[in-house]
């Protein structure tokens, strides 16, 4: 195994809650390389967030890492104590949020909430910190940032705002840039604005960045590789052309399907049945079981292991049982 | 989908939830409102059991056995001045506080409920409600139940009409606040779609679904209550000798202080179990209520 | 979908504004123009999709067609009667036949209600059905949405959203409307679940000859769904075509760009974006002349001077653009 | 020559005056603490107990009532004679000023009076010298003042500290009630209206300098926070304790509770205009019904037991007035009652919110349950109670009468005598032969004849019984251990002159 | 700014109208004659006719509140029927004695409930929390004269730590905050509480809030995160209830007023109520309802620094 930049290996994270634990994040692995993107898809409530939450360890107070490492640049963050996870946060890696209504703090002009990390990680003067700020804000595409650095965050427009969090995020040169799914709460055209800065701040700084969306037309366009969750787990990964051209798994089979496609009228349209298991539940075999076509008795009774279909395309399926005897338990 | 042959008929075999029962489920998950819960109950049952509870009645006067101490033979928690049983006065007393709580609160209810659903409903008669709320709410409470004791007379029903009006202006607001957000959700923007009349839409969509601040209202201003009418006995406004009511019997305690502090500690501790108890359940009752809420 | 079907609504120079209020004696100072000056006909057994950016004024056109907004100006026809005034008990028995399904189906359902006292709401407003008899419509709209009996007497947060959602739409059909305002219907859900929903729809327009006003910021899901679309930017009608028309061939910048803008889940594919620069004008200070040109790629000195006329470009393809129209 | 008829006031029960002295030891200063501020401190603008309190510290009346004999001696007066029945020729001391240096003599004693007569200045108290007709300055020292008929309490009266005579240069340019000049002991120094009036003393005092050099009357609602002030030294003197807080007082070492007999009278009133009330059987029947043993028992020693309306320490008083009236007997009352069906109704008991008044009630109240009369208590302001008293508006009813001059006939006349009815006659007793018998008390100089009027008046009330006299009053004041030589006297007034410090 | 400040006063304008008018015609409907209390018992109907006209009470009611309004107009609140002391004057000797009364307290409880409010919400359910937050309630549970009295008893009487009653020194000396600590902390008690608990929710509120984990993912330290990020934000609606507090400050001034013995505006309202001193029950009223709107006023305008998304143009 080479060193990656992020490397995440059966990352298990769980909540405390009056009726127990839910497990919400099952035994994940996965890297990130520099200058690579990692498109983590998958339906609402399959841990997407708790997973990222679980690398910048800001999990919710209930929550907690049961087991796994995460290491990044070659270090270990499970068991760093807060103070030195603070250093990295910020600095190495970033985090962009899903609500740029919500992300910012309402209360602080946009100039002070920029200045902070770099008063923190770089320990800039206030006069610097204002004058990289600037840079920043110019270099995401806000117009007349000066004026801006004075401005609230509920003047702004929320593609403004967005902006906004994206020049925090990169004000330290992070090297790992995680976006919770950042476009949601955008329209379209703003949509694409971004994912296109996203994108070209990738380029240029070498960044590694995991985005994070249920949007397949945005995996399409950003992913170098994709990683398909379901309840939990991880289901399949592989690149994106795989992914979307030779997909294995019968739940990415079925993703696939269900999304319109607006240069097609004709495309058929089949949605999947039935609805994502609770996290309560408990599931012997595969989470997909009884939403999948092609169930057998196995299925219910096993949870299956990843296998590899190919080189970085592995499936979790007992489809692929036969077809693959090459099987690996933990793919890294 | 499924087969078509059911009728209504096979609803008989299904389930109901009920939202009470869901909502006392997580209210026993919160220790102090279980506590809180206990004590009113014991509340309720001192005040419906009086006569059983008690071997003297409230008012009964021994002259000649005044102010015994705690723990005197008969009197387990002394007498007061004129020499009557402090258990008796406290156990008939819990009848005055509920009334008078639940008196003025059913009022002030009545009253802020409809003002604050026409004022948040319509918004033509939001400002002149409005406007007239505010007039009564920048008289501090106290003086406002005065002035209305100066013009009715001093008696405990007076005392809870003052405290009912002093209620209304807070209650309208809150009312009117829920009302104007419950009036923006899509569920009653649906129900206005399918032609529901306003009466309809107010009392039953929009008041069901603004009970939770209500009943949190309740029950914070039944100590509220509680404790204006013991301020109004303590100003010789409140309740009128004889009767037992804890605020003036704290009242008129405070002069015997030194020699027989029984006389107001008692009603005082009373004062302060209900007042908590009531608080804790409308805390409690705040956080159960929300129907969204997970059993967590 | 020929024009000899019958019209089912028709918009005529349809406006809505919101008044502004603020100063010392909370006088109007300005006015939010949401909808402007929209005309269309709707036949029976369309799907039109309405599309735009956010706050465009999609929700507030459909509103104002089922008369939750009162309108400002213009006239709203519905099977051939004009609406626009008629006074709330006149417009009950229109309200049997426009019905309206939510974008949220968390807020859109009473969460005091039981699933079957909801569903009954639209028949103890209009019918004098027994309470048997209700509940046993009832439990045929559960079937017929995909849910049953054992579902009549839980609370809505019992269910998860796409559920939610046929139970909104069940409560929409109850009274078997002959058009349904879905304002963005399937937005909230996730794409596996959207697909069921969008896939209920349909298989109810076939059943019951609905017809559809299809809000949605999803131009996917309008490609699918609708068969006309009519884009909307700042409260003006934009373009307004068949829906394969308007994807092969749209003619307004803004349409163009809307649709450039759409992320392709084809991998690798790389398309021409138009970029539109800036945000979305204030609607309460709509510009001059074309609402469009100061983020318009080709806006000429006209266009901001001029607000362009509504032109029929090829047959029952509309654009209201001075450069392209 | 000493009666007084003077008028009294009905007790309002919760003016407490009292006097305090200043804290450090040899710190010449007194702090009096009271319930409420006074209204004004003009003699002849005000008729209150605690206006009256700074009152008599800073002016003077001609006559005073010695507190110790009860006896009426000349004070700003050197002597007086009476050439007829109507006349009152009055020598004054001489080389007195008052505190603006103006000097006091004939003149002001006529500029007093005849202001405190004039209907324009309608000074509350000027029943006090109804009768007098004029007032002629004789010379520099003597005034002769002339009457309409003959006034049996003229010394009474002009003893009373309404009648205290004004600085005439100070009334006339300034405000009396706000800045009051006298003769007294003490002159005004400062008054910060609802907190304190401050005095200090008046070093040319004719009979010589007092010894407290400044007198504070501060005011303090509260009984309870006044006693705790005394105790930690902010306040050196209260009076008009009730028995609530005698215990808390005598426990304390360091304060001297003083109790005295006094003149007030506090009683049950029914009102005569109504059914039954009017019914003697029924009074009797309530008048039986009351422990008042028990009750003046359960005042710790701060009331005196009596039959008689007149009490013990007032002129008119007999002691065989003891005999007469209504002793308790609940067997009795129940069968009166069960005889008329007097049980059957509910009486409307109205009472002041006043400590002393509600005490009684309560008790009676409850008694009065024993024997099967049903009482509903309604407690009300002072304001609204002499609203409704006047108006009628009550069943049964507690008054009290703190007789400032300590003279019967100026008890009687104002309660009992059919002229006041409406006014102070709140129980709306009439009865001719009564009336008759309180004018002659009235219009009779001669002190023996005035006494067997009102004992015979006296005898014929108790018999009628439109009262049942609760409790005679006892004055009393606390003071801290170091204030020495104060003198209450009976009808709960006192001086500061002879009060010091150690 | 200038424009709420405005449309404040002028509703105020029309708000003490409205008082005033109700408080007048209360006044006089309500029972107990002012003439008859200044005659006194003894006063029989002639006399009391004569101080009616005296005080001008014969004449039509209207005619009597349209001279008041008169009066008030031109900033004259009339005489007290009586002490004959000129109301503007009574109050304002009573006035500044209550409004220190009423900060003082206010500082108390803004001190004590908003730490007591961050730590409970830091220390969300541990022993830190239950404490306070049974505290808190303890302290809205207490009747106010009844602590006012033990307080006394405790801490004037037995330790003679402070004086047990009045107010004479000026507050910012030692004696006058002595003088002012035990009625402040039995005035404060319920309204510490209250900030407590809002304090608290709103608190638990913000910090799981979106902008509270982008300033943790900043790396921003935690104190920072706590004192800086959230406080101003949880302040806002702790704001509100310090302002809808001080109406409940204002009634308790009476209370404390009368167990203190403290010469405020507390005191000679209930007086003037008592005596149906009409021109002093109006002025007093009229002084705490505009007080009332003028502490709302200045909540207001601290909102909207605190928060920069209230503007008021
Ligand atoms: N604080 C918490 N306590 C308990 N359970 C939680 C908590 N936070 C999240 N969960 C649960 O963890 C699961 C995973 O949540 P997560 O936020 O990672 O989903 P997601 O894939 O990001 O979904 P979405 O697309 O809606 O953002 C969910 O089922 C959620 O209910
Ligand atoms: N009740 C109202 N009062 C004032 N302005 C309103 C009101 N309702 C809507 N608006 C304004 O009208 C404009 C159009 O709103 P509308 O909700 O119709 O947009 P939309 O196209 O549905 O947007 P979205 O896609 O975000 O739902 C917006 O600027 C909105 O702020
Ligand atoms: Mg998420
Ligand atoms: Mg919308």
């Amino acid at each position: 195994m080479t060193e990656h930049l992020l490397d995440v290996n059966n990352l298990v994270t769980s909540f405390r809650t009056a009726d127990g634990n839910l497990t919400a994040v099952r035994g994940v692995s996965f890297s990130v390389e520099q200058g690579e993107t990692l498109c983590i898809v998958g339906e609402s409530g399959c841990g997407k967030s708790i997973t990222s939450l679980s690398v910048m360890q800001l999990l919710p107070k209930n929550g907690q890492i049961d087991n796994g490492s995460i290491q990044f640049d070659g270090k270990e963050l499970t068991g760093l104590s807060q103070d030195e996870m603070r250093q990295i946060r910020g600095n190495d890696i970033s985090m962009i949020f899903q609500e740029p209504m919500t992300a910012l703090n309402p209360v602080f002009t946009v100039g002070f909430q920029i200045r902070e990390p770099l008063k923190i990680h770089l320990g800039l003067s206030k006069k610097e910190a204002t004058q990289k700020g600037i840079e920043l804000l110019k270099q995401v595409g806000i117009p007349s940032p000066e004026k801006r650095m004075n401005q609230f965050p509920h003047e702004l427009s929320g593609g403004m705002r967005q902006r906004v969090m994206i020049a925090i995020a990169l004000a330290c040169n992070p090297k790992l840039l995680i976006a919770d799914e950042p476009t949601t709460a955008l329209d379209v055209t703003i949509q694409s604005q971004i994912l296109d800065l996203i994108d070209d701040l990738k380029e240029e700084l070498n960044m590694g960045v995991v985005m994070i969306t249920h949007d397949m037309g945005v995996v399409a366009e950003v992913a170098d590789r994709v990683m398909v969750m379901y309840a939990g787990e991880k289901i399949e990964e592989g690149d994106v052309e795989t992914i979307f051209n030779h997909p294995k798994h019968p739940y990415t089979k079925g993703l696939l399907k269900s999304v319109p496609n607006v240069d097609d009228a004709d495309h058929n349209l089949e949605p999947i049945a039935g609805s994502l298991p609770s996290l309560k539940e408990e599931i012997v075999g595969c989470r997909f079981f009884d939403r999948c076509e092609f169930a057998t008795e196995k299925c219910r009774s096993q949870s299956p292991p990843s296998f590899a279909v190919s080189e970085g395309h592995s499936v979790r399926c007992w489809l692929q049982e036969g077809s693959h005897d090459e099987r690996t338990a933990n793919y890294s | 989908m499924s087969t078509q042959t059911v009728t209504a008929k096979g609803l008989k075999n299904v389930e109901k939830d009920s939202v009470f029962k869901d909502t006392m489920k997580r209210m026993l998950k919160n220790k102090l409102a279980v506590i809180g819960l206990v004590i009113i109950t014991i509340q309720i049952l001192l005040a419906a059991f009086a006569p059983f509870l008690t071997s003297y009645a409230p008012d009964t006067q021994t002259l000649s056995a005044r102010e015994l101490p705690i723990g005197s033979e008969g009197h387990w928690l002394g007498t007061d001045n004129y020499g009557r049983d402090m258990w008796s006065r406290i156990v008939y007393g819990a009848r005055i506080s509920i009334l008078v709580g639940l008196g003025s609160v059913a009022l002030g209810l009545i009253g802020g409920v409809i003002l604050g659903l026409l004022s948040g409903y319509y918004k033509k008669l939001d400002a002149i409600i409005m406007r007239i709320m505010d007039l009564l709410f920048s008289f501090p409470g106290i003086l406002l139940a005065m002035l209305i004791i100066a013009i009715l007379g001093t008696s405990l029903v007076n005392v809870v009409i003052a405290i009912s009006i002093w209620s209304i202006p807070n209650c309208a607001r809150i009312v009117r606040g829920s009302v104007l957000s419950a009036k923006k959700e899509e569920y009653i923007l649906a129900q206005r779609s399918l032609g529901a009349s306003d009466r309809r839409i107010m009392f039953k969509h929009i008041l069901p679904n603004i009970t939770a601040p209500i009943i949190v209202f309740a029950t914070m201003r039944m100590a509220t209550a509680i404790l204006s009418t013991s301020a109004l006995s303590y100003l010789g406004l409140g309740a009128q000798p004889p009767t037992p009511e804890w605020g003036a019997m704290i009242a008129a305690g405070q002069d015997y202080m030194w020699t027989s502090p029984h006389m107001t500690i008692v009603p005082g501790i009373a004062i302060m179990l209900v007042v908590f108890a009531f608080n804790v359940v409308g805390d409690g009752l705040r956080d159960a209520l929300d129907p969204n809420m997970e059993l967590d | 979908m020929m024009s000899e079907q019958q019209t089912i609504l028709k918009l005529d120079q349809l406006n809505k504004h919101f008044p502004v209020r603020g100063g010392l004696l909370k006088r109007v100072q300005n006015h939010v123009y949401a909808v402007n000056d929209i005309s269309i006909d709707v036949n029976e057994g369309d799907s039109v999709g309405i599309v735009g950016e956010s706050g465009c004024g999609k929700s507030t056109l459909g509103r104002t067609i089922l008369r939750l907004e009162e309108p400002t100006s213009g006239e709203i026809w519905f099977k051939g009667e004009n609406i626009t005034d008629l006074s709330e008990r006149k417009l009950k028995k229109f309200k049997h036949d426009m019905q309206m399904i939510f974008q949220d189906p968390f807020a859109s359902l009473d969460p005091r209600q039981r699933v079957g006292d909801t569903l009954e709401e639209p028949f103890v407003i209009h019918t004098d059905l027994s309470k048997e008899e209700r509940m046993e419509k009832v439990v045929k709209l559960l079937h017929e949405v995909g849910l049953d009996e054992t579902h009549y007497y839980k609370y809505p947060h019992q269910f998860s959203g796409g559920q939610r959602q046929r139970i909104g739409i069940a409560r929409a059909i109850a009274l078997n409307p002959e058009m349904i305002v879905c304002d963005e219907a399937v937005s909230a859900l996730d794409v596996s679940v959207q697909a069921q929903v969008i896939k209920l729809l349909k298989e109810l327009q076939d059943e019951y000859d609905l017809t559809y006003l299809f809000i949605s910021h999803d131009l996917g899901v309008v490609r699918h769904f609708c068969n006309k679309v009519l884009v909307m930017y700042l409260g003006n009608m934009v373009e307004w075509a068949p829906v394969d028309e308007l994807f092969s061939n749209p003619i307004h910048p803004y349409t163009r760009a809307l649709l450039s803008a759409i992320p392709r889940p084809i991998p690798g594919k790389e398309r021409e974006k138009i970029q539109l620069k800036g945000d979305l004008p204030s609607p309460s200070d709509p510009p001059t002349g074309c609402p469009f040109h100061t983020r318009c790629p080709i806006a000429t000195e006209v266009c901001k001077e001029v607000k362009p006329e509504w032109r029929e470009v090829t047959p029952n393809h509309y654009v209201a653009c001075h450069e392209r129209g | 020559a000493c009666t007084g008829g003077s008028e009294s006031q009905p007790e309002g029960g919760n003016a407490e005056g009292n006097e305090g002295g200043g804290s450090g030891s040899a710190d010449q200063t007194l702090t009096y603490a009271s319930t409420s501020d006074a209204p004004g401190l003009s003699p002849i603008d005000t008729n209150d107990s605690v206006s009256s309190h700074v009152i008599e510290q800073v002016y003077e009346t001609l006559f005073k009532r010695n507190a110790e004999t009860g006896e009426i001696e000349p004070l700003l007066a050197k002597s007086y004679e009476n050439p007829d029945d109507n006349t009152w020729v009055i020598k004054l001391k001489e080389d007195i000023k008052f505190h603006d240096g103006t000097p006091f003599n004939a003149e002001a004693v006529k500029y007093t009076f005849e202001t405190f007569l004039d209907p324009e200045r309608a000074a509350p108290r000027a029943s006090l010298l109804a009768p007098v007709e004029s007032i002629e300055v004789k010379d520099e020292y003597t005034v002769v003042i002339k009457t309409n008929k003959p006034y049996g309490a003229m010394l009474a009266a002009l003893s009373h500290s309404n009648a205290s005579i004004v600085s005439p240069e100070a009334d006339k340019s300034g405000n009396l009630n706000e800045n009051p000049v006298g003769t007294g002991p003490f002159k005004f120094v400062s008054w910060e209206k609802g907190n304190e009036i401050v005095l200090e003393k008046n070093a040319d005092y004719w009979q010589g300098e007092p010894t407290l050099n400044q007198v504070t009357f501060k005011v303090v609602p509260s009984v309870s926070t006044a006693i705790s002030m005394m105790e930690t030294g902010e306040v050196d003197f209260i009076d008009g304790v009730t028995s609530q807080h005698t215990s808390r007082l005598e426990g304390n070492g360091s304060i001297n509770l003083i109790k005295k007999e006094g003149t007030p009278v506090y009683y049950m009133g029914f009102n005569m205009e109504k059914e039954p009330m009017n019914n003697p059987e029924f009074r009797k029947a309530l008048a039986h019904a009351i422990d008042r043993d028990a009750y003046v028992e359960s005042l710790n020693g701060l009331g005196v037991r009596s039959n008689s309306f007149v009490g013990p320490q007032v002129f008119g008083y007999d002691e065989s007035a003891e005999d007469l009236g209504y002793s308790y007997d609940p067997e009795k009352a129940k069968q009166i009652i069960e005889e008329n069906g007097f049980g059957d109704q509910t009486y409307h008991m109205l009472v002041a919110n006043r400590d002393m008044y509600i005490n009684m009630a309560e008790i009676a109240q409850a008694q009065l349950s024993e024997v099967g009369i049903n009482v509903e208590m309604e407690m009300i302001e002072w304001g609204t109670f002499l609203d409704m008293t006047a108006e009628g508006n009550f069943d049964l009813t507690f008054l009290g009468w703190s007789n400032v001059t300590g003279d019967g006939s100026e008890l009687l006349y104002p309660n009992l005598h059919t002229d006041n009815l409406g006014s102070s006659n709140r129980t709306r007793y009439s009865n001719k032969e009564f009336d008759e018998l309180v004018v002659k008390s009235r219009t009779t100089t001669d002190q023996e004849k005035r006494k067997e009027y009102l004992a015979e008046a006296n005898a014929l009330a108790i018999k009628d019984a439109p009262w049942v006299p609760m409790h005679h009053g006892v004055v009393t004041a606390a003071v801290v251990d170091s204030v020495k030589g104060l003198e209450l006297s009976p009808t709960g007034s006192w001086r500061l002159y002879k009060v010091s410090r150690e | 700014m200038i424009n709420l400040i405005i449309s404040r006063l002028v509703q105020m304008f029309f708000l003490l109208l409205g008082i005033s008018f109700i408080v007048f015609m209360s006044m006089h409907f309500a029972p107990g004659d002012p003439a008859r209390i200044i005659g006194g018992p003894t006063a029989n109907e002639s006399d009391i006719e004569n101080i009616r006209a005296s005080l001008g009470l014969n004449r039509p009611i209207l005619v009597q509140y349209w001279d008041y309004l008169v009066g008030v107009l031109q900033g004259d609140l009339g005489f007290s029927y009586q002490s004959n002391e000129s109301v503007n004057q009574a109050i304002a000797t009573r006035f500044p004695n209550t409004l220190n009364l009423a900060i003082a307290s206010m500082i108390v409880a803004v001190i004590i409930g908003v730490v007591a409010g961050i730590v409970s919400a830091l220390k969300q359910n541990t022993w830190w929390d239950v404490f306070t937050t049974t505290g808190a309630l303890a302290g809205i549970s207490i009747p106010n004269f009844w602590l006012g009295t033990i307080l006394i008893l405790i801490f004037a009487v037995n330790l003679q730590w402070f004086p047990a009653g009045g107010l004479s020194a000026p507050f910012w000396t030692l004696q006058g905050m002595k003088e002012l600590a035990l009625p402040a902390i039995t005035l404060g008690t319920g309204s510490a509480a209250l900030i407590a608990r809002m304090t608290r929710s709103s608190m638990l509120e913000v910090i799981r809030s979106d902008f509270v984990r982008t300033a943790r993912a900043k790396g921003v330290k935690e104190k920072v995160v706590v004192f800086v990020h959230c406080m101003r934000n949880a302040m806002i609606p702790v704001i509100t209830v310090i302002g809808m507090n001080f109406g409940f400050l204002l009634g308790g001034t009476i209370i404390t007023e009368q167990v203190f013995a403290i010469n405020g505006v507390g005191r000679l309202m209930i007086d003037a109520i008592a005596d149906r001193d009409f021109p002093m029950v109006q002025g007093s009223v009229l002084l705490v309802a505009s007080l009332f709107v003028i502490v709302n006023l200045i909540v207001d305008i601290v909102y909207a620094f605190i928060d920069p998304r209230i503007s008021y143009d």
